[in-house]
């Protein structure tokens, strides 16, 4: 943990700095990303997504919020569009309490959400600055076409890389890329080990709350980096190390807790009250062995990795296989799939009242993956970063509910 | 007698159950909630230890009185008995009104409204006789509810053209019968029932059984509950006094009851005062899904009861009344107060009053559709639980989308519905019950009385 | 010239009725009369008519005397109207006439809330209105002070009395009656309960101004404009820049006077043509 | 003398209320072909029709829908298109579809497509992912990439081979089609009160259930029908009404707008028969046409990445060319594209000095107080306060 700490502080330093470096900044989002491109061209990539969270965690997306909604926007949209707005306009001061530096290009990866491409034009009104929109196809039926794949690498090709060219003042270089490439699968591989290990009995993980703290630097910045590597090379032997020693997860209080029941979760977390909702699961001893919010920025288990041999194929197909690019037939069998191998005793879908891409259909997969598993799914809403929609006691209730529920049946 | 208590304790109202060794119900008690939850929960157990040992009673008396004759006599004991609580009520809501006027702070205004809330009271005093006789019909269960409507009927006839002093009154009644509800008038069965005893005795046609009534009524005193195990569950749960393993979600007992009472259910519906729950069990009445409301007045019971008041109508009047209905009229507005201020605009409008009742019963049906729906549809058998279960025009409507969408099947409602919660409390602190863990015995909380707000201020 | 008009503000939980008198310029009007008629759960119509009659019986007029009848509000219910003005329009105009420093209202009544802005014709520039859901709003206020034994008149007095108001969690305006008895219960001064739902209800007002971004002298109208603790509440939440929010005991009457302000202007134009 | 235009008027009314949609089963039964249906916006009708077939717009199920298992699949936060379009699907009153499209302007209309997959196994579920990217060697090779795909799976359908000449003469039909539509709203913006909008609003949902050739004839008799009217214009204010390309506002909504003292000059009602601004050539290869038109001329929309114009210009332009005062935002609640988009357009139109206002509505509301009042207001503050 301290060293995913030490990374970001590092991060946001070098991005505070960019006036003085004369570095420059590109925006993008998180699910497919293209950091290893953006990275090639040396530039700075920033997440707009991950600046809403942390706002969020530290208790100020509240105010981001109802700042963008003074602002025209509805309450009905995307909280993470309006905190990112609202933090904006109140200085765009980023989770370290340094300000962040203006984006010299919006590269705008359309992946798996609509929402993403009404943020960034909303951007570009803000900062007028250029964008670059990479339209990446959606997997309708569940996989990935020749024209899918040529589509997105066309795109790159004639598209990206020129406007990075621009942006950088620097030629692409393929084999620098390559090489980050490489780097990158070698993390990749580290963390599914991570996820394996939650197959075994007690889980020396939690995939869900835990697992949001391990996704961080393979999703966000650092991906294809040396810290990077070696943070998954520590993650993945201290987590060996726990399962070796049979302990549970390590929570925020610290204690490992009696594993009573597995669980895996759809849907991303709420980020006001994380601590909170993480406690109404450990409390009652509910272990979450797998999740999909986890998967948003790849499948790694299914086999996909980046790679160095085929640069731009692989970017693209990692910027189509995200988890919110897959239709929901595949989003069922997937779920389906980590209940069966994770030996998971049922599922909770967190209901994330921002966010369509997520929410729109699960209550039907929900129906589905139980008639599919006859394991029980338990169903809660909340928010990511408006904590107006987090009810401590209405989902308190209808956990508690829940895991009644899974004991008496049990 | 051992015995298993389940506490419902709901936004609108408590429910106790009473439960032998043998899961058989012993008795079931209700009281309306109120602030005092603790108070609330009391009562409702206390009502639940009378209603068994009325079973008792009648156990006692059939097996002395030959032929039916212990029905009427039963009936009259009971009558008796209420009559005395409720008297014992009424003194105490004197008294409080008295010092409430004695409060007033224009001096000038006390001795007149001194004078007529006497007249109310001694009127009410002697309305209470007879509304305590078998075959009247009780306006309500609850001694809040049958005291104010005496209390504003009369109020509204004495005070004539004086709105200010009618104000007054209903100011008066308002503060007082707060105090009244933070104390239990239900823990002295033993004079009551003597008072019953006494009563009946000396009505000419039970001369001849006097010597059975003392004898069943002393066997009956006698009777000792020993409460095993209390299981807790209900909207207010967490704020119950008792250990965490004490306390049950209410949508587990909701489905364990159901299944109790019916036990082929598979899909339960219970629209209670503040949520409505939609739940299916398996076939050991285990819940395998379910689904709640929002927290927002529209769905639930308290809909029904805003807009009875807006309506000027009792609650038990409602679905009577929408029940007349030729034709049903769509009402626009979701919102409970917008629905209440949309209803009377229509009416002025034109429309009836019994059509756009009708609609607004099917409008709560069809929110609870949806849940239903989301929980993963109607199954047979289908029970209907809550308050609202009582309501015929919405059982009707129930019935009637149940038919249309999921085909025709058994729908049980039973008199009873409104105790499903508690019921299944009950029958968990009966299985629960490890070794020879005592439950906690709700005598033990009885609380002073606190000053109410106004008093404090 | 010389002539009368009428303004009827048919509202949720009260009628008003405003009789005016121009002559000379039409914008300065003389204000003649009010009436305001609570509806206690009868008949909207009857009302009415009974508000109208007795103003007009009080001065002496005769219907066809009056050259143009204004509704705002629910305006069908008025058959004998001539036009009708949507009520922002008629607060608007309503406030200017009774503030004419006035630059922003907010109404709050018994049902709904709206918010505007408006420059010093009573142009309305900008604005706001809660929905459907009545959380937070006059009619809650009644509910609620008929629970705790209290006259709506005494409600805003008490509320400035409080010493450690207690916020109320509910949201919802039918079941935040249970949290209300519950705080009853829990030994909390009634005093501080009513604040309490004041500054939950003045944050949404507030709200409600920001979005509209209110500035200068803002009046509150309707009927909790005669609510001290919920004007003092606002005051107290709409801070910074220079805003100030001020109410007048004319504040229930600004539709029906604004409407019948609208009345006179348009009387003039088809008296014109 | 009763009015001319009843009688089509109440034609097009009976369609829209008919939640069976007989008129497909009728047409179905009359010519043996097949139907297939397609969400609001940007299906390529063309390719349907050439495969024989019948293009049916669903648009939800507007107000009269009774939703009683469409709330099972979606949380109160989405948008209510879907839930009626699911409940219209599972209580079999779709089963006269035999495919369905779902075009590509949402997550929800998305996942939409996943669920039909799901629920209705044996029909033809097709999504429609149109380019973001506008020229033709990427996204123009993509998109008619996708027609083509979609084109082999139609003919599969309906078993009629389509031929490039088959294809043109659809084409044409819509051509035409379109045309009429364009003279329909150019009548409506300069007489409305010949042509109010809920009358216009009718005419334009009869274009989902009736075979273009009818429907064309249909909007030149309505046409016809209104020109004889001899009524004189109110005095009400001009507004172009945007933000509802995908979910539709209930009748009532649209009469409460003209009631409150508005006369609507232009909307984004109904695109589906109107997404595309001109003609489509008849070239040698058709699709490559349909593909170039879809990434040239083509409405505005919040689903369409703009990489040219500025935001809001398009909106702009039909203020100007309809002569609208103010412009009203009517969005469906939840709509994420439609309500992100707004504050942009607001930004352009504050820039522009056009007056507007904003609000969202429900397929299904039946509460129009509070949007009366607003619409009210503002109309009144256009009339009184307009032109100074
Ligand atoms: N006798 C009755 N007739 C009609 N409706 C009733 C009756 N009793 C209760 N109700 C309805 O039931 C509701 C209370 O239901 P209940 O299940 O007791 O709720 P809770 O458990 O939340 O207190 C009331 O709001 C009212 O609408
Ligand atoms: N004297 C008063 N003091 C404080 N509040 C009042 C007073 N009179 C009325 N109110 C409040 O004003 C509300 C009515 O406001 P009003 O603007 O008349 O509503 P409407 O126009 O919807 O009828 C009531 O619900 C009540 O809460
Ligand atoms: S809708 Fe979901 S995926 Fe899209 S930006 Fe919002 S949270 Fe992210
Ligand atoms: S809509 Fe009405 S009933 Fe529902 S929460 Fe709001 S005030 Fe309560
Ligand atoms: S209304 Fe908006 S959010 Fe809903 S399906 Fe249509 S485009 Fe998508």
């Amino acid at each position: 943990m301290l060293l995913q700490k030490k990374m970001i502080a590092g991060h946001f330093d070098r991005l505070a700095n960019t006036a003085k470096t004369g570095e420059k900044a590109v925006y993008t989002f998180v699910p497919g990303n293209l950091n290893e491109l953006i990275w090639a061209f040396d530039l700075l990539p920033v997440h707009p997504e991950i600046n809403a969270l942390q706002s969020a965690m530290r208790k100020q997306s509240g105010d981001y919020v109802l700042e963008a909604e003074k602002a025209g926007h509805s309450e009905d949209v995307c909280t993470y569009v309006k905190s990112d707005i609202g933090m904006m306009r109140k200085g765009n001061i980023g989770p370290t309490g340094q300000r962040l530096p203006e984006p010299s290009l919006l590269l705008l990866s359309y992946t798996g959400c609509f929402t993403f491409m009404k943020w960034f034009e909303l951007l570009k009104q803000e900062y007028n600055c250029p964008v670059v929109m990479l339209h990446v196809p959606y997997q309708a039926d569940g996989r990935i076409t020749p024209e899918m794949r040529k589509y997105v690498v066309k795109q790159l090709k004639e598209v990206v890389i020129p406007k990075l060219e621009e942006i950088s003042g620097k030629k692409y270089d393929e084999d620098k890329l390559r090489a980050m490439l490489a780097s990158s699968a070698r993390s990749e591989d580290d963390l599914v080990a991570v996820w394996d290990a939650a197959k075994q009995k007690p889980s020396p993980i939690d995939a869900y709350f835990g697992g949001v703290y391990y996704i961080g630097p393979i999703f966000t910045a650092f991906r294809g980096t040396k810290e990077c590597e070696s943070y998954y090379r520590t993650l993945r032997a201290e987590v060996e190390q726990r399962a070796k020693q049979g302990l549970g997860p390590v929570t925020p209080d610290g204690k490992v807790h009696q594993e009573k029941y597995r669980l895996v979760v759809e849907g991303p977390p709420n980020w006001t009250s994380f601590r909170e909702f993480w406690e109404m699961f450990y409390a009652e001893g509910a272990v979450c062995v797998s999740s999909t919010y986890t998967r948003v920025g790849g499948l790694y288990e299914q086999g996909f990795r980046h790679d160095p041999e085929h640069p731009l194929e692989s970017l693209a197909d990692y910027c189509m296989g995200c988890y919110t690019n897959r239709n929901l037939p595949s989003r069922v069998d997937l779920i389906a799939k980590q209940i069966e191998d994770f030996q998971a005793d049922g599922f909770v879908v967190n209901s994330i009242k921002s966010c369509n891409s997520f929410s729109a259909g699960q209550l039907l997969m929900m129906k589905e993956i139980e008639k599919r598993t006859g394991r029980a799914g338990g169903f809660i809403e909340s928010d990511l970063v408006d904590p107006r929609y987090f009810s401590a006691a209405n989902i308190k209730n209808r956990l508690e509910s829940y895991f009644q529920m899974l004991e008496a049946r049990s | 007698m051992d015995a298993y208590v389940g506490i419902d304790l709901g936004s609108t109202t408590t429910k106790a159950v009473f439960l032998d060794e043998h899961e058989k119900l012993l008795g079931f008690g209700i009281t309306n909630s109120r602030s005092d939850y603790d108070i609330a929960c009391q009562i409702a157990r206390e009502e639940a230890e009378i209603n068994s040992r009325f079973a008792i009673l009648r156990r006692e008396l059939r097996s002395q009185v030959a032929g039916d004759g212990h029905e009427q006599l039963i009936a009259w004991l009971f009558q008796k008995y209420r009559l005395a609580q409720h008297s014992r009520q009424l003194e105490a809501l004197a008294q409080a009104c008295r010092k409430a006027v004695d409060l007033l702070p224009n001096a000038a205004h006390r001795p007149p409204t001194h004078a007529v809330l006497d007249q109310i009271l001694t009127e009410m005093e002697r309305e209470a006789v007879g509304l305590f006789t078998p075959g009247a019909v009780a306006r309500s269960d609850f001694f809040r509810d049958v005291a104010a409507s005496s209390f504003l009927h009369l109020a509204e006839k004495k005070a004539g053209d004086d709105a200010k002093l009618l104000d007054r009154l209903i100011g008066t009644y308002d503060k007082s019968i707060l105090q009244v509800e933070a104390k239990s008038y239900t823990n002295a069965f033993a004079d009551y029932i003597r008072f019953a005893a006494d009563a009946v005795r000396r009505m000419p046609e039970f001369e001849a059984h006097g010597e059975a009534i003392t004898r069943a009524v002393a066997n009956t005193i006698a009777i000792e509950f020993r409460v095993l195990n209390t299981i807790g569950t209900g909207y207010g749960r967490q704020r119950l006094p008792f250990p965490k393993e004490q306390i049950r979600s209410e949508i587990l007992c909701h489905g364990l009851g159901a299944h109790f009472m019916f036990p082929k259910t598979r899909t339960v519906l219970d629209i209670g005062g503040q949520d409505t729950k939609a739940i299916q069990v398996d076939e050991n009445g285990i819940v395998t899904n379910f689904q709640m409301n929002d927290r927002c007045a529209a769905g639930c019971g308290r809909y029904l009861g805003y807009i009875a008041d807006e309506m000027n109508v009792g609650l038990h009047e409602l679905g009577p009344l929408a029940m007349k209905s030729r034709k049903q009229v769509k009402i626009n507005s979701t919102c409970t107060v917008f629905a209440g201020a949309e209803l009377r605009e229509r009416l002025a409008l034109g429309e009836r009053r019994e059509d756009m009742l009708a609609g607004l019963h099917r409008a709560i049906i069809l929110r609870a559709m949806s849940l239903l729906a989301r929980s993963g549809g109607v199954v047979s058998e289908f029970t209907f639980t809550g308050g609202v279960a009582k309501n015929q025009a919405a059982t009707d409507a129930l019935r009637k989308l149940i038919a249309e969408n999921y085909g025709e099947m058994t729908i049980n409602i039973s008199p009873d519905s409104i105790f499903t919660g508690a019921i299944g409390a009950a029958l968990f602190a009966k299985r629960d019950r490890k070794g020879d863990l005592i439950g906690v015995d709700l005598k033990a909380l009885q609380k002073p009385v606190k000053p109410t707000a106004q008093e404090q201020r | 010239m010389n002539f009368y008009t009428a303004g009827i503000d048919a509202g949720n939980s009260s009628v008003k009725v405003a009789l005016l008198e121009f002559s000379g310029d039409v914008s300065k009007p003389r204000l003649v009369d009010t009436e305001l008629s609570k509806l206690r759960k009868r008949d909207p119509k009857a009302v009415i008519e009974g508000a109208w009659e007795r103003v007009l019986a009080r001065n002496k007029l005769a219907p066809d005397q009056i050259a143009y009848v204004a509704t705002t509000g629910d305006g069908e219910l008025v058959e004998f109207r001539r036009g009708h003005f949507y009520s922002m329009t008629s607060h608007a105009r309503g406030a200017l006439f009774i503030d004419p420093g006035a630059r922003a209202v907010v109404d709050v009544g018994a049902l709904h809330a709206k918010a505007l802005i408006m420059d010093e014709r009573s142009k309305v520039l900008g604005y706001r209105m809660t929905s459907q859901c009545a959380s937070g709003s006059g009619q809650f206020i009644e509910n609620i002070s008929r629970y705790l034994g209290i006259t709506i008149e005494d409600v805003g007095k008490l509320s400035l009395e409080a010493d450690e108001p207690t916020a109320v969690s509910g949201i919802c305006a039918v079941l935040a009656e249970t949290d209300v008895i519950n705080m009853v219960s829990r030994g909390i001064a009634t005093r501080n309960i009513l604040k309490g739902i004041h500054v939950s209800m003045a944050k949404r007002l507030v709200n409600l101004l920001r979005l509209v971004k209110a500035q200068g002298r803002i009046l509150v109208t309707g009927g909790l404009g005669l609510d001290v603790g919920l004007v003092a509440a606002i005051k107290e939440n709409m801070t910074g820049g220079n805003v100030e929010v001020v109410n007048h005991e004319l504040s229930p009457m600004a539709g029906a006077i604004g409407c019948g302000i609208w009345g006179g202007y348009r009387h003039v134009r088809l008296a014109r043509n | 003398m009763t009015d001319p235009t009843t009688e089509i008027v109440e034609q097009c009314r009976v369609l829209y209320e008919d939640l069976s949609f007989t008129a497909v089963k009728q047409w179905k039964e009359r010519t043996g072909g097949r139907a297939v249906g397609f969400m609001p916006v940007y299906a390529p009708r063309e390719l349907i029709h050439a495969a024989g077939m019948l293009p049916v717009g669903i648009m939800g199920g507007g107000e009269n829908l009774e939703i009683i298992k469409g709330d099972a699949y979606f949380q109160s936060y989405i948008c209510h298109i879907p839930r009626s379009t699911i409940e219209l699907g599972v209580t079999g009153r779709l089963d006269c579809l035999d495919g369905m499209l779902f075009p590509a302007i949402c997550d929800v209309i998305r996942n939409l497509s996943g669920m039909w997959q799901m629920l209705f196994k044996d029909k033809l579920v097709r999504y429609l992912d149109f380019p973001q990217e506008f020229t033709a060697g990427i996204g123009g090779a993509f998109y008619r990439h996708e027609l083509e795909g979609l084109l082999q799976q139609l003919s599969a359908l309906s078993k009629v081979t389509v031929t490039p000449e088959r294809l043109r003469q659809s084409i044409a039909l819509y051509n035409e089609n379109r045309r009429v539509i364009a003279k329909l709203y150019d009548t409506r913006a300069k007489t409305p009160e010949k042509v109010p909008t809920y009358e216009l609003y009718l005419v334009m949902r009869a274009s989902n259930v009736l075979p273009v050739e009818e429907h064309t004839a249909l909007v030149e008799r309505y046409l016809a029908a209104a020109a004889k009217r001899d009524r004189k214009p109110l005095d009400n204010a001009r507004v172009v009404v945007t933000g509802a390309f995908c979910e539709q506002p209930p009748i009532a909504l649209i009469r409460a707008l003209e009631a409150s003292g508005c006369y609507v000059v232009d909307d984004d009602w109904v695109l589906g028969a109107r997404y595309l601004l001109g003609d489509v050539k008849l070239g040698d290869d058709p699709l490559t046409e349909l593909a170039n038109a879809y990434l040239g001329d083509t409405v505005e929309t919040a689903s369409r990445y703009e990489p040219r114009r500025k935001k809001g210009a398009f909106l702009i332009d039909s203020v100007k060319k309809y002569g609208a005062e103010g412009v009203v935002f009517c969005a469906p609640s939840f709509c994420d594209p439609a309500l992100l988009e707004r504050p942009m357009l607001v930004e352009a139109l504050n820039k522009a000095g056009v007056p507007h206002t904003s609000f969202n509505y429900a397929e299904n509301t039946s509460q129009y107080h509070v949007f009366k009042e607003q619409t009210g207001t503002f109309a009144d503050s256009i009339k009184l306060w307009g032109a100074a």
